[in-house]
C-alpha cells in the first residue's frame, strides 16, 4: 500500500461517482456537479502519475496539466451555469399565466 | 511515522469518496453546494499530499472556491426567481425507472471497475518527463517547474487556456443577453465591514502568489484568481457596480492576456527560432510580463464570470444598473 | 522548416479575429469574413509546403516532443484544414447575409467572435500532435459550439445546448481520463510515443476511454442523443458549421489514432462497425420519421457518421491503414455536402416561412436556387456518381469486399437505401406543385444572392468527385513515414 | 520543553475542534449548531497555531502562522455571521438570500 496506490483508486472512484451523476441524474446542477467530480477524478490520476517515492521530487509535467484542466473545467462549468439561469428564466415565465 | 501517515491517506481517501458521494446524494441544493466545497478541499489536501502544492493552490482558489461561487450564484438566481421553494429535482422532466437507474450505477461501476484492473494489471511507475523537465531548466528562465512547464514548455497549451477562460466570457455573455439583472443578495453591515478589511489583504496576496510563482507554487491562474477573490467581494458589496459604459475596457482587460501571449509567441519567432521560443537571456523578463498581463485578464475574466450577464441597458432596468 | 509558420499562423490568426470582433461588434462582420480569408490563404500555403515537403513539422518553443509540443502538418491534416477553410469561408459569407437585419444584430456581434475562436480550435486539432493539447483543443471547440448552437436564444435551443454541454463535458473528460491513465503508462503524451507503445491492457483501456469520449463527441449511435436537437433548433449558419465542421474535429482524433494503434484488435473494430451499423439504421429510421427538414437533416448526420465509422472498422485489422481514405474521403464529402445542405435548408425555411415538410409543396413561394442546392447536396450525401459521397462509398464498399466482409457491404447498401428514401420526401415536395392554394405561384421565386454560397459548395460536393484521384494522393502525403 | 508544550496546545486545540465537530452533528438547530461550531474552532485553530508557532522555525514563520489565525478568526466569525443572517431571513421574510 502506497499512497499513489491509494488517491489513485479514490481518484477512479471519484470518478466513476461524478460518471454515474451525471449520467442518472435528472437535476441540472447535479449533473453539472457530476461532471466536476469526474474532472477532479481525472486530476487524481494525473498527480498520482506525477507523485514518487518522497525523496524524489514529483513530476512537474501533469501538475501543468492538472492546472490547466482545472481552468478548463471552471471554464465549462460557468458557460452550463450561464444555460441553467437563462433557460430557468425563460421557463419560469413560461409557467406564469 | 509512515504508518500513521498511511492511515491518514487511508481516512483522506475514504472521506474524499464518502462526500463525493454525499454531495451527490444529499436532498438539499444548498447542503449539495457546501459538501462539494468541503470535498475540493479535501481533494487539494490530498494533493498537497502527493507533493503537488501548485495544484492544489489552484484547485482550492479556482475549482472549488469559485465554482461554489458560481454554484451558489446559480442556486441563489434559481431560488429568488419563481419557484419559491425550488428543489433539485423539482425540474426533472420524467422519473427514472428504478431498474435504469441501477443500471446508470452498475455502468458506472463496472467501467471504473474495469479501468483498475487494467490499470492494476500493468507495470506501473514509468519515468514521467521531469529528467527532461530538470535539463531543460536552465534554459527556462524561472525556477520553478510548473510555472517553467506552463509557460514555457507547453506555453502553446497555456495559451490556448487562456483562450478557453476567453471562450468562456464571451459565451456567457451572448447566453444571457437580454437577461434581467440577478437579484442582488444583501449581505449587512458585518459583511460590508469584512470586506473592507480584507479587500487590501487579499490584493497583496493574489501579487504576492504571481511574482511568487517564479520561484515557489503559486503563478498566473493562482494569483489571478486570488485578485477574482477581490472582485467578486467588491461584487457583493457594491463597491462596484457593473455599468454599461464599462464593456469596453472589460472586453479590453478580456483580452489582454490572449493578445499579449499570442503576440509575443509570433514577435520571438524567425531568425531560426520557432514560435513561443524565448531566447533564454529574455525569457524571465517575457514570462513575468506575460503572467502579470494574463493574471489581469484572469483577474477580470473570472470576475465576469462571476457577474454573468454583460452589463447592458435593457428597459426598465435602470434601477440595478444606475 | 522552411519559410514563415503557417502552422502556427492559421491557428493564431484566426484567435486575433475573434478579439478583434469581439471588441470592435461593429465591425465584427468583416473582421471575421477577412480573418477566414486570410486563414484560408495560409493553409493554402501550408499545403504548397506539404506538396513539397510531404510533412512539416514545428516544434513550438523548440523544445521538441516530448517535453515541448510540437505541430505537424501532412496531407490528411491539411486535407481536414482546407475542408474546414473552405466550408467555413463560404458559411461566413452567406452568415453575412443571414445575420444582416437589425433584429439580428446582437447574434452577428456573437457569431463572429465565436465562429473564429472555434476556427482556432478546429484548426489547433487539426495540427496537434499531444494528447493533452487536443483535450484542451476539443474544449474550445466544444464552448464555442454550444455559444453557436444557442445563438438564437429560444428555449428549445437552450436545451439542446445544455444537453450538448453535459455529453461535450462528459466526452472531453473521458478523453481526459484516458490521457491521465496513458501518462500513467508511458510518461508521455506525444503521437511518437504513443504510436510507439507496446500494446497492454492498460493502454487497451486507456484508449477504449479515449474512444468513448470522442464518440460521444462526434455523437456515434448510442451515444447521440443530443445531437438532433442541438443541430436542428440553431440557426443556419451555425447548425452547418455544427453539422458540417465541428464533429469532424474528434472525428479527426479517432482517425488518427485508428490509423496507428497497435492496441486496435479485430473485436474492437467490429464493435466500432456495429456501432457505426446501429447510428446508419437508426439515424436513417428517425430521418424518415421527422417532420421538419433541419431535424431530418440533423438525423441524417447521424447516419452518415456511422457510415463513417464503418468504413474505418470495414477493412478489419489487416487493412486498417488502408480503410482510414475512405473514412477520410467521407468526412470531406460529408463536411462540405452537410453545411451546404443546413444553408439551403435555413434558406428554404427563411422563405417559406416554415420548414414542415409536409407542407413543403403546399407554398406558393419556390425558393428555387436553395432547392436546386440541396438536391445537389442530396447527390453527395446518397452517393450518387460522380459526388465525393460516392467515391468515399466506392472506396468503402470496394475495400469491404476484396477483404470479403459483404455485411460491411449490406450496412452501406441499406444506409444508401435510407438516405434515398429520406431524401425524397423532401425532394418530392420540391417538384410538386399541384397542391398550392390560392392562385398561381407568386411572381417572386425566393432566390437571391444568399443562395450563392451553399449553390457553390454543394456543387463543389458534387464535382470534387472527378478530383478525387489527386485528392486521395494528397490525403497520402506524408503518411507513410515513422511519424504518423 | 517547547516540543512537549506544543503538542499540549496542539492535542488540546484538536479537542476543541471535535468537540465543534460533535456539536454541529449532536445540537437541534441551527443557532446552536453554530453556537457550537464558530466559538469552539476559532480557539482550536489558535491553540493549533500557537502549537506550531512554537515550533516554528524562524520569526517570519510566526508571523505567517498569526496572520492565518486572524484571517481565519474574522472570516469564521462573518462567515457564522452571515449563516445565521441568512437563516433568520429564510424563516422571516420570504427567501431574500
Amino acid at each position: 500500500m502506497t499512497p499513489d496506490l491509494i488517491y489513485g483508486a479514490a481518484g477512479l472512484a471519484v470518478f466513476g461517482i461524478g460518471l454515474w451523476g451525471a449520467i442518472a441524474l435528472q437535476d441540472r446542477m447535479r449533473r453539472l456537479l457530476g461532471l466536476k467530480l469526474c474532472s477532479v477524478g481525472a486530476g487524481f490520476v494525473l498527480i498520482v502519475g506525477a507523485w514518487r517515492e518522497p525523496p524524489a521530487a514529483p513530476d512537474p509535467m501533469p501538475h501543468a496539466l492538472v492546472i490547466t484542466g482545472i481552468v478548463v473545467m471552471l471554464s465549462a462549468t460557468a458557460a452550463a451555469l450561464a444555460l441553467i439561469r437563462r433557460l430557468h428564466d425563460l421557463e419560469d415565465a413560461d409557467d406564469r399565466p | 511515522m509512515s504508518d500513521a501517515l498511511l492511515l491518514f491517506d487511508l481516512l483522506l481517501a475514504l472521506a474524499v469518496v464518502a462526500i463525493a458521494a454525499a454531495a451527490l446524494l444529499v436532498r438539499d441544493a444548498f447542503a449539495m453546494i457546501v459538501l462539494f466545497v468541503v470535498f475540493g478541499l479535501l481533494s487539494a489536501l490530498a494533493w498537497v499530499r502527493l507533493a503537488a502544492p501548485d495544484v492544489a493552490l489552484a484547485e482550492a482558489a479556482i475549482g472549488t472556491g469559485l465554482t461554489g461561487a458560481l454554484l451558489l450564484k446559480t442556486l441563489h438566481h434559481l431560488r429568488a426567481r419563481g419557484m419559491a421553494g425550488w428543489q433539485p429535482g423539482a425540474v426533472a422532466q420524467r422519473p427514472v425507472p428504478r431498474a435504469v437507474a441501477w443500471l446508470n450505477a452498475g455502468l458506472a461501476l463496472a467501467v471504473m471497475a474495469g479501468l483498475g484492473v487494467a490499470i492494476l494489471g500493468s507495470p506501473l511507475r514509468v519515468t514521467g518527463l521531469e529528467i527532461a523537465v530538470a535539463e531543460a531548466m536552465p534554459l527556462s528562465g524561472v525556477e520553478n517547474p510548473v510555472t517553467a512547464v506552463l509557460l514555457n514548455f507547453r506555453a502553446y497549451d497555456t495559451l490556448m487556456e487562456v483562450v478557453v477562460l476567453l471562450s468562456a466570457v464571451i459565451v456567457v455573455w451572448q447566453i444571457e443577453r437580454g437577461a434581467g439583472p440577478a437579484p442582488a443578495p444583501s449581505l449587512g453591515p458585518v459583511w460590508q465591514g469584512f470586506a473592507r478589511l480584507t479587500l487590501p489583504a487579499a490584493a497583496l496576496v493574489g501579487v504576492y502568489v504571481l511574482w511568487a510563482g517564479a520561484e515557489a507554487p503559486g503563478g498566473a491562474f493562482q494569483g489571478g484568481a486570488m485578485l477574482a477573490a477581490i472582485g467578486l467581494m467588491m461584487l457583493l458589496t457594491g463597491l462596484y457596480r457593473p455599468h454599461p459604459d464599462h464593456r469596453g475596457l472589460a472586453r479590453l482587460l478580456f483580452v489582454l492576456g490572449t493578445v499579449a501571449f499570442a503576440a509575443t509567441a509570433l514577435l520571438v519567432a524567425g531568425g531560426g527560432r520557432a514560435s513561443f521560443e524565448y531566447p533564454p537571456s529574455y525569457a524571465k523578463t517575457l514570462i513575468l510580463l506575460i503572467e502579470a498581463l494574463v493574471t489581469i485578464s484572469i483577474a477580470v475574466t473570472l470576475t465576469a464570470l462571476f457577474h454573468g450577464r454583460e452589463p447592458v441597458a435593457l428597459k426598465g432596468d435602470l434601477r440595478h444598473d444606475p | 522548416m522552411t519559410g514563415p509558420d503557417w502552422l502556427t499562423l492559421s491557428i493564431i490568426l484566426p484567435l486575433f479575429g475573434a478579439v478583434a470582433a469581439f471588441i470592435l461588434p461593429r465591425a465584427a462582420a468583416g473582421l471575421g469574413l477577412t480573418t477566414v480569408a486570410a486563414t484560408t490563404l495560409c493553409v493554402l500555403m501550408m499545403a504548397d509546403q506539404v506538396a513539397a515537403l510531404g510533412a512539416v513539422t514545428v516544434p513550438l518553443g523548440g523544445w521538441g516532443a516530448p517535453l515541448g509540443i510540437e505541430l505537424r502538418a501532412d496531407g490528411l491534416s491539411v486535407a481536414m484544414l482546407a475542408l474546414t477553410g473552405m466550408v467555413g469561408l463560404l458559411v461566413s459569407v452567406s452568415a453575412i447575409d443571414a445575420f444582416a437585419g437589425d433584429r439580428t444584430a446582437r447574434q452577428r456581434q456573437y457569431f463572429w467572435p465565436l465562429w473564429l475562436l472555434l476556427l482556432s480550435g478546429l484548426n489547433g486539432v487539426y495540427l496537434g500532435t499531444d494528447l493533452f493539447n487536443l483535450y484542451v483543443m476539443i474544449e474550445i471547440i466544444a464552448l464555442a459550439a454550444v455559444g453557436l448552437t444557442v445563438l438564437g436564444g429560444t428555449r428549445e435551443a437552450l436545451r439542446a445546448g445544455l444537453d450538448y454541454v453535459y455529453a461535450s463535458i462528459l466526452g472531453a473528460l473521458l478523453f481526459l481520463l484516458g490521457v491521465g491513465l496513458i501518462y500513467l503508462q508511458l510518461g508521455r503524451l506525444d503521437f511518437a510515443g504513443v504510436i510507439a507503445a507496446p500494446p497492454s491492457a492498460a493502454m487497451t483501456a486507456a484508449l477504449a476511454v479515449m474512444f468513448v469520449g470522442l464518440a460521444l463527441k462526434t455523437a456515434l449511435f448510442p451515444l447521440h442523443v443530443w445531437l438532433p436537437a442541438a443541430h436542428a433548433n440553431a440557426a443556419a449558419p451555425a447548425s452547418a458549421l455544427l453539422s458540417g465542421l465541428v464533429v469532424k474535429g474528434a472525428l479527426y482524433i479517432v482517425l488518427r489514432l485508428a490509423g496507428y494503434m497497435p492496441a486496435l484488435t479485430e473485436d474492437i473494430l467490429t464493435l466500432i462497425g456495429l456501432m457505426g451499423a446501429g447510428a446508419v439504421i437508426w439515424g436513417g429510421i428517425q430521418a424518415l420519421r421527422a417532420e421538419r427538414l433541419k431535424l431530418l437533416v440533423a438525423w441524417s448526420t447521424v447516419a452518415q457518421i456511422g457510415l463513417i465509422f464503418v468504413a474505418l472498422a470495414r477493412a478489419g485489422e489487416r487493412g486498417l491503414s488502408d480503410s482510414w481514405k475512405a473514412a477520410a474521403l467521407l468526412i470531406l464529402a460529408h463536411g462540405i455536402a452537410k453545411a451546404a445542405m443546413f444553408l439551403a435548408a435555413g434558406r428554404i425555411k427563411d422563405e417559406i416561412g416554415h420548414d414542415r415538410i409536409r407542407d413543403l409543396d403546399r407554398s406558393p413561394i419556390r425558393p428555387t436556387l436553395a432547392q436546386v442546392t440541396f438536391a445537389l447536396a442530396a447527390i453527395s450525401l446518397i452517393g450518387l456518381p460522380p459526388s465525393l459521397g460516392f467515391i468515399g462509398k466506392w472506396q468503402l464498399m470496394e475495400g469491404a469486399m476484396m477483404a470479403g466482409y459483404w455485411h460491411w457491404v449490406a450496412i452501406t447498401m441499406i444506409g444508401t437505401l435510407f438516405s434515398v428514401a429520406y431524401f425524397s420526401r423532401v425532394l418530392a415536395g420540391f417538384l410538386r406543385f399541384d397542391r398550392v392554394r390560392g392562385g398561381p405561384l407568386a411572381e417572386h421565386h425566393g432566390w437571391s444572392g444568399a443562395d450563392a454560397a451553399p449553390l457553390i459548395l454543394a456543387s463543389a460536393a458534387v464535382l470534387l468527385g472527378l478530383a478525387a484521384g489527386p485528392i486521395i494522393a494528397f490525403i497520402d502525403l506524408g503518411a507513410g513515414g515513422a511519424m504518423p | 520543553m517547547t516540543a512537549i508544550i506544543s503538542m499540549v496546545l496542539i492535542g488540546a486545540g484538536t479537542l476543541f475542534f471535535l468537540a465543534g465537530t460533535i456539536g454541529l452533528l449532536r445540537f437541534p438547530d441551527l443557532h446552536c449548531q453554530l453556537h457550537a461550531l464558530t466559538k469552539a474552532d476559532g480557539l482550536g485553530l489558535t491553540l493549533i497555531g500557537l502549537g506550531a508557532a512554537l515550533l516554528a522555525g524562524s520569526a517570519g514563520d510566526v508571523a505567517r502562522i498569526a496572520l492565518i489565525c486572524a484571517f481565519a478568526a474574522l472570516s469564521g466569525a462573518t462567515c457564522g455571521h452571515l449563516i445565521a443572517r441568512h437563516a433568520r431571513r429564510g424563516n422571516s421574510e420570504a427567501r431574500d438570500v
